[in-house]
């Protein structure tokens, strides 16, 4: 049997039982290959409960930088029983299969194209340790240890791992470099080291990153520091995966950079709501009060928000929502990625409603949109909603460093101050399109003593925001929210589009985080002599670019993370131009993120197949769709 | 719609400390059924304001949906008001007071708005002892979808379509003395005296007051049979006296301190109970139920202050926000520059 | 001034002060009109209020039997000062403007187009009646009497009408009439009757009716008459306008039809939940046990049952939601009327999720089409949506009978009974697609000691309704709800198509309440000789002969009440054709019905336009929509 | 993923009167953390079940999302269940009754899935009296998203990241008795001498019974400082003694009369009281309420059957359903047929 040969681009799988300590051993070898400066993308598939169930950690590692999933397994490392059998199938020929030896192997798990090292992980824990939850944790970290020698990690930058993970208990630095020595030292002992699947120092820096300046992160971390950099001063919340760390990590933040030294007061409040209905409430409250204020839920909770979203529309109330999507519909799969929001968000709440949607790909980039997504929210008076998805929120990612432009103020918008108030002789009108832009003028409560107080409601107003069943002012009114929706066009972030090296009818689309595995799969078919331009989308309503990217292309592969294509329905209805004939929908929505591969090998098929009939006679073959 | 009254002003009109007349605190005209119990509560908090010397502006008013939610549109035209959503007013009105501690809330609901469909977000804002007054205008039905019962609707009281209701009803004070609201109330629409300086208190007290106002809907629950008629409320009324002293006001009058039990609220100001009234110790929640109970057993309304916790701490302090409402709060204050994104960069590296 | 002349065709609208009686006389006016076998369209457009607010009443008579609105107003019945100038404005010229002549006239309101009948109705009444009460209601029925004169309506009718409504109430059959007789008798005596617009009885009948056996009925009362047919035992609901009056009809035709008459219990429950969330959960859970249970409700509450409408389309448990729309967004205008709750229905919920929407136009097919519901519900087991609205479901419509086949049985959809459990070797898969169709087996608590019991849940569960995070598992099932949505388009009632008398490439298509004054608008066109074919929409998923009318017409005008086109957008989205670039929107989203006027108007002028520009060249004109 | 246990039986494992062992009454293997109190509260319900010689399939359980939300897998196998969503649990419960009123309803919900989200559904089941046991596996957190604190979270508490709750907490006991609940009991998931016997009264009781049982997060919530630890409630719990005598078996040791109290039920069956335990009248609410306060002032955790009104009338009671279920009518029964369409047609002409 030959092995697969891999120099710093492979793909490793730890496959664990859950709450057993594996995720933090399991992070140190991903970060120990990141500080290596070897880009590497790990991903927790994790179950839908606290303990004792399978749990899955696939680190990619790939010298070129793709971050997306490529698809395969080299090397798996089993040390869960319930799902072993599983595990052996899922490894790609050629690869390895590392396991407990501590008992034998079950015959029926024996392939012969594939590689298996045993170290009896429980043997060595049980002769070292006497306590058992000491058994339980140290074991993941010999196998670490042992990976180091197998793959040729750097030791002494596991080591320094060690010790930061655990300043502040300096105690238990020791005995866990101690587990780290028991495994590199077997693997030594028994094994040829590094394998035929290795890593190696100091090479060539990947192409998609200019110098390995990066920075290793989660989306929901990032976010919520944009929040904080936004100046959010209220967080109204319910718990809710994959979405609770977007406020944890606020809170964290807050304790640090909030709390008022003198007094020790908190320049900030997080509230634990009931429910999201009460959390999107206390939004609308505390941004109509003029605070900066938002909320972090998934599915469920977007779905409970529909009747105060279309509140917020309509009475023009700014509001931040972070949806960090989940495998839907209902409770679906809480701990599996899907981006299949999108429609739900963009017309949440019945009547006439269109609501403002960011589309973050990188951690970077959940910063910067939910900062951004203040300054939009307050400028639309309307609500902004950031749709991240659980790959990006709960994982970490490579990401370029954050940046802040310390130049960078905020734009609150149109709220007219107690002295523009007092300068005014005109009557204040809510809702008076002063501007021709659609957007209104807001005050804030207690502005002025006599002037500027107005009625909010979420029934029909004229501009002076006088109740009124009067059509004609009705009609007025929801035309001008039309017109606000055309100026967003103008504010929202613009999409990415790249041209291929050689001039070609076809194009992709994506966005979110079906970015990273789409601009993959695209070279992958560009070294084969396939071209095709890219368009990123980041926001809807759609700006030009989208609509010329459309229109310059015959054929348009969309690629989604759900299963209706929504994003593809959402591109055929709110642009402009000819768009449904061309997209051909490629859709992945199995709860785990698509891959290169499964991009690649969808358009190449297509692709091909049209080099035999002509385009103009193929409707987009939704059957290519997964 | 609704009109504005004709700007016409009596010249010798009292005017308050701050020099406006009760006319400063009126709203619009009101376009609720003439006789309904939600105008007469309407001009009680216009004259509670007014004798409170409250600057409009600086009250915020909240209110979900029903015929008593549209009433913030018929008092101090000068506050902004928030007409919400059914039964979710508690919610935004949290959100409001985070923002900016300073404002004085008013919340106005009804009895579907909080006991039905706002049963969940009442039981919450009780519980976090929001710092507002919120004011459940109850006429045992749903005015504004044309009368049909009500969670407060009492068991064996009648519809005007007859049928008779079989459910036990939520009684929101009890429920929120249980749940611990630190100032509860009860009063009736009708009586002027009793509701006045209740507000009064209300508003004055620091934290989460509730008043359950009974408020007679004369289109559709104000027959014989209903336990929500004026008749019946007027009869069955056990209504505590309260007078309510502001702070800065000396107490004039000596009264006999055994006629006479007095609360000292947190801003200094006095509610006054006469011993008649001081059947119980109203600041024992126990006791507290008790005494509704034992009233409720004879089918009497026990109306009056219920039930005072003077130093519960509100929303704010539980969460210990700084004195400074979070609304005014600067850009350099809140944003922490790039320099400390630095630093989190090279944690994460 | 020449007058109008009409017989049997013409507007009139009666101005009134809510809360005031009014209602049961205006009443009253249209239905002698109907029992004189002369079509008649009555509208109530009331406010958002109790007592004391402005409200209309608009009768349209139409021998040709066109029920849409037509526009215009030819007499106006003004009894409410509020609104009195407004009134005189909406008058066409040559009508009439009849009012309280008690007082004199405000000279501003003096138009020299119109003719003046001022009938002394406080006076009389003042005269006649010393009780504060009577003087208010008989002021109404004064009026009618007055009118029944002035148009020539058979007072022998009008009495039969007073007898009628006054059934059990008899000593105040005499008063009634005799304040009829006052209205009567001074118009005689002051005016001459009839005026130039009049009614007259046994002329033709009207081209639209074979013959003139109609009944006059709310689309409301129908949908709930539906639900008794249907052997609905269970409902469960939150008042809103314009939804309440379905679930008060249930409860009225319940009491008279399902009381058990040896034990006087209830062959049925009816239960106001606290909110619509509950409302929903309620009858999520009967039907899961086997009872056959629907809602009814408007916009907001639309909005709340997202979450549940999401578990009961993946835990696939039939329900029925009676949608009565009104405009939106947020409470919007309750007491409008609106087509704006498409989009929300049919895409309800996060995740990928499609929903059944049927829409009926008329009390017949309000009573069809929930009868049916129940059918799909139960065979599709997934919830149906029949999307009615304020215009249809709250007032009074001419419609044929409503028939009810004997020979009907309930379709319970797949349900395994104990004696199939029992006969069954193979185990129960609930979520098996043991036929092919995406519909799997169900069975009912209790149905078998030891078979057929499963878990109903909101997650990802496989064939056999086990929990599972499997990818495979959970897109397995996704697809197969997908090929259940196709089964349904051949179970959902059909479009219905109409010829245009000569060949045209253009379309008209419409759903609900937009189907009356679309066809009036195409008949107005076609006597101009424009020819256009009509195909009215009656279900989503939309089945073939509506992918038939878009592919085989050029321009394709499609008829909605809301502000965004929602049906078209579906359209565009949901067929396999070529839509886009094809559908032309034509949309009233004022709160009013629209009328035939502007829609004949809206398409005339696109269509001569396009007779210079060729169509090839033409985008659908959105600025055509109002 | 639930596995199936093993289809082993030990040839003389006990049976029950239908002559099934206490297997036939598991259901799947548990996939909560080892030593939840969840699990412990299964295994009683399990126990309870079997004695009560219930048939499974004659059992609907029902319940919202979490961690105590998923237990309805882990036992009654052969019953059908309806695993909803967070929080309104309730509602779908209503609906199942209403249209079969013949089986048997088991509700299992959380503290969070309750008390915070559910608060309102709450409420209004509890109102509704609809015939069902409601169960609230209680750890004063939401264990399934990593242990938040809940509405029922004790003041002073502290989470596992060391907060101290602010915020006063939820009794769902209290408000249950408040509210018209017809049977109400609180126990402790490791005390099955008396939680057995409780779930087999509930079970019986015919209307809403509610058992808040308190039951540890061990991974979340059961350190120092919880007062929802094995621990504190081990230390704090007054346990009110209580055995249930099914209906058809007639009491034979003699009880001296001084020394317990028996409670019978509806459907015959009896609860006897020890009279340690019958400290109070456990018919009438406000004492009830007083006892319960009067324990947890001394931070005391008082479990028992707390209150029981025996002849309270259960939804179908209020609503007049027949007694057949309502999923049981023919078309023929249900159905009017044309003639009675031709009669309204004719009325609408
Ligand atoms: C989500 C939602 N459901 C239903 C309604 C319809 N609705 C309007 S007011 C109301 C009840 C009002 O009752 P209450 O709060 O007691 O106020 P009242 O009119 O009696 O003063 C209802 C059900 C609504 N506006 N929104
Ligand atoms: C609408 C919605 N919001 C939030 C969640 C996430 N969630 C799942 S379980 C849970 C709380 C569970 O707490 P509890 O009811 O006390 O059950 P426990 O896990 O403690 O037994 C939450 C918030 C959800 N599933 N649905
Ligand atoms: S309907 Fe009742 S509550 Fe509403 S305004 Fe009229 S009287 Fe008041
Ligand atoms: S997290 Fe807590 S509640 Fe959930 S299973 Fe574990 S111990 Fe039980
Ligand atoms: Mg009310
Ligand atoms: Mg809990």
């Amino acid at each position: 049997m030959q092995s697969k040969q891999a120099v710093n681009d492979f793909v490793i799988k730890f496959a664990n039982v859950n709450g057993t300590g594996s995720a933090s051993a399991n992070g140190m070898f991903a970060k120990a290959i990141f500080r290596m400066g070897i880009p590497v993308s790990p991903r927790n598939i994790f179950p839908s409960n606290i303990q004792g169930m399978p749990t899955w950690y696939e680190v990619r590692v790939s010298e070129a930088g793709y971050l997306g999933r490529r698809g395969g397994t080299d090397i798996m490392v089993c040390v869960n029983p319930q799902s072993m059998a599983r595990d052996v199938e899922a490894v790609d020929p050629g690869g390895y299969f590392i396991y407990d030896s501590t008992k034998p192997l079950d015959l029926r798990l024996i392939r012969d194209d594939i590689h298996y090292i045993g170290i009896p992980l429980t043997e060595i824990c049980l002769r070292e340790y006497t306590d058992a939850r000491q058994r339980l944790l140290f074991k993941n970290v010999i196998y670490v240890g042992a990976l180091a020698a197998l793959l040729n990690i750097d030791f002494e930058i596991l080591k320094n791992l060690v010790g930061d993970q655990f300043k502040g208990k300096e105690k238990l630095i020791t005995p866990n470099i101690y587990a780290l020595e028991l495994g590199h030292q077997y693997a030594h002992e028994h094994f040829t080291c590094p394998m035929s699947i290795r890593l190696e120092q100091g090479r060539t820096v990947a192409k998609h990153i200019s110098d390995f300046d990066q920075i290793l992160m989660d989306g929901n971390t990032a976010a919520a520091l944009g929040a904080v950099y936004a100046g959010a001063t209220v967080a109204a919340w319910y718990p809710i995966t994959p979405s609770t760390s977007v406020v944890d990590a606020f809170d964290k933040y807050c304790r640090r950079l909030r709390i008022d030294p003198g007094t020790g007061k908190k320049n900030y409040a997080i509230v634990q709501a009931e429910d999201e209905l009460s959390a999107m409430g206390m939004v609308i409250g505390a941004n109509w009060n003029g605070a900066r204020a938002f909320t972090a839920t998934s599915g469920p909770g977007l779905s409970l928000m529909g009747e105060f979203l279309g509140l917020a529309y309509f009475a023009e109330v700014p509001a931040v929502l972070i949806d960090v999507q989940r495998a839907g519909p209902s409770t679906g799969m809480p701990t599996r990625t899907q981006q299949s929001d999108v429609l739900a968000a963009a017309y949440a709440s019945h009547g006439d409603t269109k609501h403002v949607l960011l589309f973050p790909a990188t951690p970077a980039e959940c910063f910067e949109m939910t900062l951004q997504s203040f300054d939009l929210a307050e400028r639309l008076q309307t609500p902004i909603i950031i749709m991240s998805d659980l790959d990006l929120g709960m994982n970490e990612w490579m990401s370029p460093p954050l940046e802040f432009d310390d130049s960078h103020t905020y734009d609150r918008g149109k709220v007219l101050s107690h002295d523009d108030l007092e300068g005014m002789s005109e009557r204040f009108g809510r809702y008076l399109d002063s501007d021709g832009d659609g957007i209104p003028y807001r005050t804030y409560p207690g502005a002025h003593p006599d002037k500027g107080a107005y009625f909010t409601r979420g029934s029909s107003k004229d501009e002076y925001a006088a109740y009124t069943e009067d059509g004609q002012a009705y009609v007025r009114n929801m035309d001008r929210l039309l017109k606000k929706f055309e100026t967003a066009k103008t504010l929202v972030p613009e999409a990415k589009t790249k041209q291929a090296s050689k001039a070609t009818e076809y194009g992709v689309m994506f966005f979110g985080t079906t970015a990273s595995p789409s601009y993959e799969a695209v070279e992958i078919l560009e070294a084969e002599g396939i071209a095709l331009d890219t368009c990123r989308i980041r926001a809807f309503p759609f700006n030009t670019e989208v609509e010329e990217f459309i229109r310059d292309h015959e054929r348009i592969f969309t690629i989604e993370q759900n299963r209706d294509g929504q994003m593809r329905r959402l591109l055929i209805n709110e642009t402009g131009v000819r768009a449904k004939s061309k997209l051909v929908p490629v859709l992945e929505y199995d709860g785990l993120p698509i891959t290169a591969r499964k991009i690649a090998a969808t358009m190449r098929s297509y692709i091909l197949e049209s080099n035999v009939t002509s385009l103009a006679d193929r409707q987009p073959v939704e059957e290519l769709t997964s | 719609m609704t009109y504005l009254r004709p700007n016409f002003r009596h010249p010798d009109s009292p005017t308050n400390r701050l020099g406006y007349t009760r006319q400063h605190y009126e709203g619009g005209l009101s376009t609720l059924c003439a006789g309904c119990g939600h105008d007469s509560i309407s001009a009680s908090i216009i004259d509670a304001c007014f004798e409170l010397n409250i600057e409009p502006h600086q009250v915020a008013k909240l209110s979900g949906i029903g015929c008593s939610s549209k009433t913030p549109a018929y008092f101090l035209n000068g506050s902004h008001s928030f007409n919400s959503v059914h039964g979710r007013m508690p919610s935004v009105a949290t959100g409001a007071n985070l923002a900016n501690r300073d404002l004085i809330y008013i919340g106005v609901s009804g009895d579907g708005d909080s006991a039905s469909i706002g049963m969940g977000q009442f039981a919450h804002v009780v519980r976090r002892n929001l710092n507002m007054s919120y004011i459940v205008e109850n006429n045992g039905c749903y005015g504004l979808t044309k009368g049909q019962d009500s969670a407060t609707s009492d068991v064996g009281s009648t519809s005007k379509k007859g049928d008779i209701n079989m459910y036990s009803p939520i009684d929101l004070v009890r429920v929120a003395i249980e749940i611990g609201a630190t100032f509860v109330g009860r009063s009736f629409s009708g009586d002027k005296e009793q509701l006045v300086p209740l507000l009064k208190a209300a508003i004055s007290h620091r934290g989460f007051a509730l008043l359950d106002v009974v408020s007679p809907c004369v289109t559709f629950n104000n027959h014989q049979g209903s336990t929500k008629s004026y008749a019946h409320v007027r009869e069955m009324n056990d209504a505590m006296p309260v007078d309510f002293v502001p702070m800065r006001q000396e107490i004039t009058a000596s009264y006999d301190a055994g006629t006479t039990h007095e609360v000292c609220m947190h801003d200094g100001s006095v509610v006054r109970l006469h011993k008649a009234a001081k059947e119980y110790d109203i600041e024992d929640r126990q006791s507290a139920l008790q005494a509704i109970a034992d009233h409720s057993k004879e089918g009497r309304i026990l109306t009056g202050l219920l039930f005072i916790d003077r130093d519960g701490e509100e929303l704010h302090d539980s969460l210990g926000t700084a004195r400074r409402p979070l609304n005014e709060l600067s850009e350099k204050e809140l944003c922490p520059g790039s320099r400390f994104l630095d630093s989190i960069n090279a944690g994460l590296r």
